[in-house]
């Protein structure tokens, strides 16, 4: 095992595999299925400070090598996730779990971020910058440097665990975000989330999803989330954890490559709940094909 | 929940764009009428819900409308061909709660699940009322399969081409004690309004996974936020709640 | 006929089917293999004031659903394409066709409009604002607004013909570039160009692309495109001409419905040369699936 | 160039990771040895570039290396199943320039070409001489055949497993009137250098298109910009500029 093993913000983990959030739930269906402490570890649904219904539905769209999602945020809040949902994790998975947290405004990330620092269960805080910002016009944190570095500084003063921020790919210049993000002190970068994408329906000739457009993800970004965890690898120091379009073991070494340090897999999760069970076991000959020696070695090899 | 491999043994049209595809494969998931698969299907990114219309042993079969890339692909796969299948997904309708007269009412492609469903009415010794509802003569499908079981059939058509004039709930029968429904919405709120029992009705919604880990099909109820997929399709008539 | 006949900028098109910039030669390659004159028109390979060789090789790579290319607007330069290419393009196309043109600085794109104005052969300019600008640090002139904004009154002053702006996708907010555009003068809107993508070859462990990065476009991009189409066909007023992933005549009818007047197609023409015959082809049966009439009334009804 | 759908007649592994697959369609836009086809394969994007390695009525004769998805796709194909291909492509060997004693070396599946080349140039009673590499004894593939067509064959191993140890240009024969190569670009190179003779080289690089549409593939040479695919891949050697 020791092959896959590396490191996330100090933090140890058997291999690099990450189920991303919101295609993994809490975990227990994928418990049901699989024992899923063979996982590095994984990213739970992303949690705000109030419950959340989320976006009407249709919200979810087919499209080539991927899919739109307009969730939108659908959790039970995070009392609920303190008190029902981590006990009942622990009782299946016993690593410590990322977890994804989003917001409305600076006070709502700080309040939710300060309430899941508390919990043993949880090893690192994934910050999702990618919400409409309800205090200054709807734009979302993470299409500005500025927006994104005070989020950062605000779950960074009520947190003791790694923070990794989590950035949207919808940006003209993604390095500068990340920069903006390490120098407020964030301790790692995630990316990407969606691409802001549309289908429509020929046969009712209006929008698929409900609420127009959507977030989308799969097999057909990988290019762009590749590129750009290459880019953002390459100018900061805290680690990247790399996602969008992963789908196989292979997929995960070209993401190291990049300069990723831990790779989350994302929309493949629904379409086979037992992807990273696979990717995990496909990953020893895939490396023995690439003639790659430990994982660690390999990343920002490119 | 199972991934599985199933087999093709047949793939027939047997209505106007309607096709009925019998598979072997492991079953032992399918527990429930009213439940559905998810199928792979090459070059697709997601895979597509159908519901079990009938399983016996480790024959499956599935019946479906071609109505977009998924099912055209699907109806000119031929014998022996394979597919991979999630089977066992979704609650099923729940056989225990219906007393001595259950009515069945199906529309289109909401047709299907109730056959294994009356199939296991049937063999409860309960006495089963199904109407069936189609747009058009060509379209209509299964009515003599039902009467084989042992059903009270009738069928409708929305033009009068074939059986009576109108829709399912222009012919309800007088008297029943519970119904099962599974339809196009806008039948699923006529049945839920002019019904005067209790009773089931199964929904559908666009699907992510079809398993509960992506909220991608979630609705309100009176009992909170259900999961189509995972505590459906099947919702109780009592916990509906119409939001448009 | 008159089914698939649409309007682009004043200038009537028998169908709204347009091979995109890069992917058609100056069209003799496609006109061996059939009668081009079936097309709306076609947008030439981008040319530069000056003849370029464009990029290293590798210049091209593989990707789901998609390709990455670094052609790096490789072109015979704009003299030569007036008195070489267009000469020979007349022999074996009829109707007016549309000029892309490239530049690294105001004055070159100024230079190359005005040159290709001159020309009876051109109907529409089509101005790529995605290159490097040279002057103010390499940043594309197509991610600032007031950059494409200045590149557009640049040409506007220099041409007679409708100027259509070929914008970048990889910006945060497309709209606002857009509305530069449109108030700059701009006739017309193109769009996407190409997402920046990346992608390593596990073999060598170095990027495939030979110089690192690439365009990434096809199939893989459609629902990006038609989000970004929608977006700025609700915006401006000027006709918009929508491309990015399109490969069969329902994809042109979404792209319409998303508000596109026009349809490029572009890396699908490498896969399949009889791609925009096929398109053209398909329309009519593809209209009539889904009771549409005309195809000029379903232009942003979505 | 065509657009063509063949059809497998054969299959079969030759040598280690190397196929011959033998087709049946429309092969008349195949004019010259030293042409390649380009084939569509399911669920990747753009096509594999493969060389011509014999053509005779309408059977097409391929060779390939599995080295990556496509090529293994290809190597799990069946007889009877069809591949969408363009074939046609590219300007191919100039048979004319090379007078009695031509000189053919191959390296790898850079031999594939040859052998149609070798075909024709025995056609025109001209003696052929050809030295194939490989990197090892179970890689050799090709030897016979090109024997039986009545050339000089020498074989060359990088490892000396099988016949001579070395490169082609350890095997150079003393005398022969012109040459043409196929080969990875460090043998093509090294070809280049120890040859005395003119000649003709093929060259490789990543495609677009393959019909010289997208500049995909484009080359400096001494002669101007070429576009490997079209105005190549054979190149004469009194054209080529090594860049790096
Ligand atoms: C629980 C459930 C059970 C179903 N059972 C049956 C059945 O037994 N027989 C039958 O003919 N149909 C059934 N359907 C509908 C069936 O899933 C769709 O007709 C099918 O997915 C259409 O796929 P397509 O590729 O042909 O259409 P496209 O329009 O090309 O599909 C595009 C996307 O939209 C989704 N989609 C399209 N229509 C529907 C729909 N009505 N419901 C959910 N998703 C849709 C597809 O799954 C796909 O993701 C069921 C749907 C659900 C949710
Ligand atoms: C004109 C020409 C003739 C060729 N003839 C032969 C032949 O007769 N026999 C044979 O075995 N091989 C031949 N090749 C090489 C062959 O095209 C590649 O081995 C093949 O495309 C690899 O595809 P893949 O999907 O298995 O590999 P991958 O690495 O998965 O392919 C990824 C992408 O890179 C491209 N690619 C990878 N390697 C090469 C290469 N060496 N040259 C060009 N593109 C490449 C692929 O086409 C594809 O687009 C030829 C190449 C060219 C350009
Ligand atoms: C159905 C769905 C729900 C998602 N919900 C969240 C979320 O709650 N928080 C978050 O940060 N990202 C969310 N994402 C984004 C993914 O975590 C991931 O960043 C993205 O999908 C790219 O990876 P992929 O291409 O592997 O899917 C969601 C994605 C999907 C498909
Ligand atoms: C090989 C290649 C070369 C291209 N060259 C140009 C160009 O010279 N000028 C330009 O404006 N766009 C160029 N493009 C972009 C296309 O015109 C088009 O905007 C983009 O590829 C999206 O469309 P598609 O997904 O249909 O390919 C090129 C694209 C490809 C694939
Ligand atoms: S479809 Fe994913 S939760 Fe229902
Ligand atoms: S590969 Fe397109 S021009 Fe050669």
């Amino acid at each position: 095992m020791d092959r896959l093993s590396v490191t996330l913000c100090g933090i140890p983990l058997s291999n690099p595999v990450i189920p991303a959030s919101g295609t993994f739930g809490y975990g227990y269906e994928f418990a049901e299925l699989y024992d899923i402490n063979i996982l590095g570890t994984f990213s739970f649904k992303g949690t705000t400070k109030e419950p959340r219904f989320g976006n009407p539905t249709p919200r979810i769209a087919e499209c080539t090598a991927g899919m739109i999602n307009a969730v939108g945020l659908q959790n039970p809040g995070v009392e609920k996730v303190i008190c029902d949902e981590l006990p009942k994790l622990k009782k299946v998975f016993n690593k410590p779990v990322m977890a994804n947290v989003s917001g409305f405004s600076l006070e709502e990330y700080a309040y939710t971020c300060e309430r899941l620092n508390s919990c043993d269960e949880v090893g690192w805080i994934e910050v999702n910058v990618s919400c409409p910002n309800v205090h200054s016009g709807g734009m979302s944190f993470g299409v500005d440097k500025s927006e994104a570095a005070k989020v950062t500084r605000a779950v960074k003063k009520v947190t003791t665990k790694p923070v990794i921020l989590k950035l949207s790919p919808n940006v003209t210049d993604i390095v500068s975000i990340a920069k903006a993000c390490e120098e407020a002190g964030a301790d790692g970068i995630s990316l990407i989330n969606t691409l802001l994408g549309m289908r429509i329906d020929l046969k009712t000739k209006r929008p698929v999803i409900k609420n127009t457009m959507g977030g989308f993800s799969g097999p057909a970004v990988f290019p762009v989330a590749l590129r750009m965890v290459y880019q953002v690898a390459h100018a900061v120091k805290i680690p990247v954890v790399g996602m969008g379009g992963v789908s196989c073991a292979e997929d995960v070494i070209e993401m190291m490559l990049a300069g990723a340090s831990a790779v989350e897999v994302g929309a493949q999760n629904l379409i086979d709940p037992f992807a990273c069970k696979k990717i995990i076991e496909d990953l020893p000959q895939a490396m023995d094909r690439h003639g790659i020696d430990r994982l660690e070695d390999i990343i920002g090899k490119a | 929940m199972k991934d599985t491999i199933f087999t093709i043994t047949e793939n027939k049209k047997i209505a106007k764009d309607v096709y009925r595809m019998t598979l072997k494969g492991d079953t032992e998931e399918i527990k429930r009428p009213g439940q559905f698969v998810n199928i792979k299907l090459d070059g697709l990114y997601l895979r597509r819900p159908i519901s079990v219309c009938d399983c016996e042993g480790d024959t499956l079969t599935l019946i479906y409308k071609v109505v977009g890339k998924g099912t055209r692909q699907m109806s000119l796969m031929k014998e022996r061909e394979t597919l991979n299948i999630l089977t066992g997904l979704g609650n099923g309708y729940d056989t225990s709660l219906s007393e001595s007269t259950p009515l069945l009412l199906g529309g289109g492609v909401g047709v299907p699940p109730l056959y294994l469903l009356a199939k296991e009415l049937i063999s409860q010794e309960k006495k089963v009322t199904v109407v069936l509802g189609f747009n058009t003569a060509d379209e209509v499908f299964y009515e003599e399969e039902f009467r084989s079981l042992g059903c009270d059939v009738t069928v409708v058509t929305v033009d009068g081409s074939y059986g009576k004039r109108g829709f399912v709930t222009d012919a309800l029968p007088s008297l029943y004690s519970y119904f099962y429904t599974c339809g196009p919405e806008p039948m699923l709120k006529a049945v839920y309004q002019k019904t005067d029992t209790s009773g089931q009705l199964s929904f559908e919604e666009r699907m992510g996974c079809g398993f509960g880990a992506c909220m991608g099909c979630s609705c309100k109820t009176l009992t909170g936020y259900k999961r189509i997929c995972k505590d459906g399709p099947v919702m109780k008539k009592e916990e509906i709640l119409w939001t448009d």
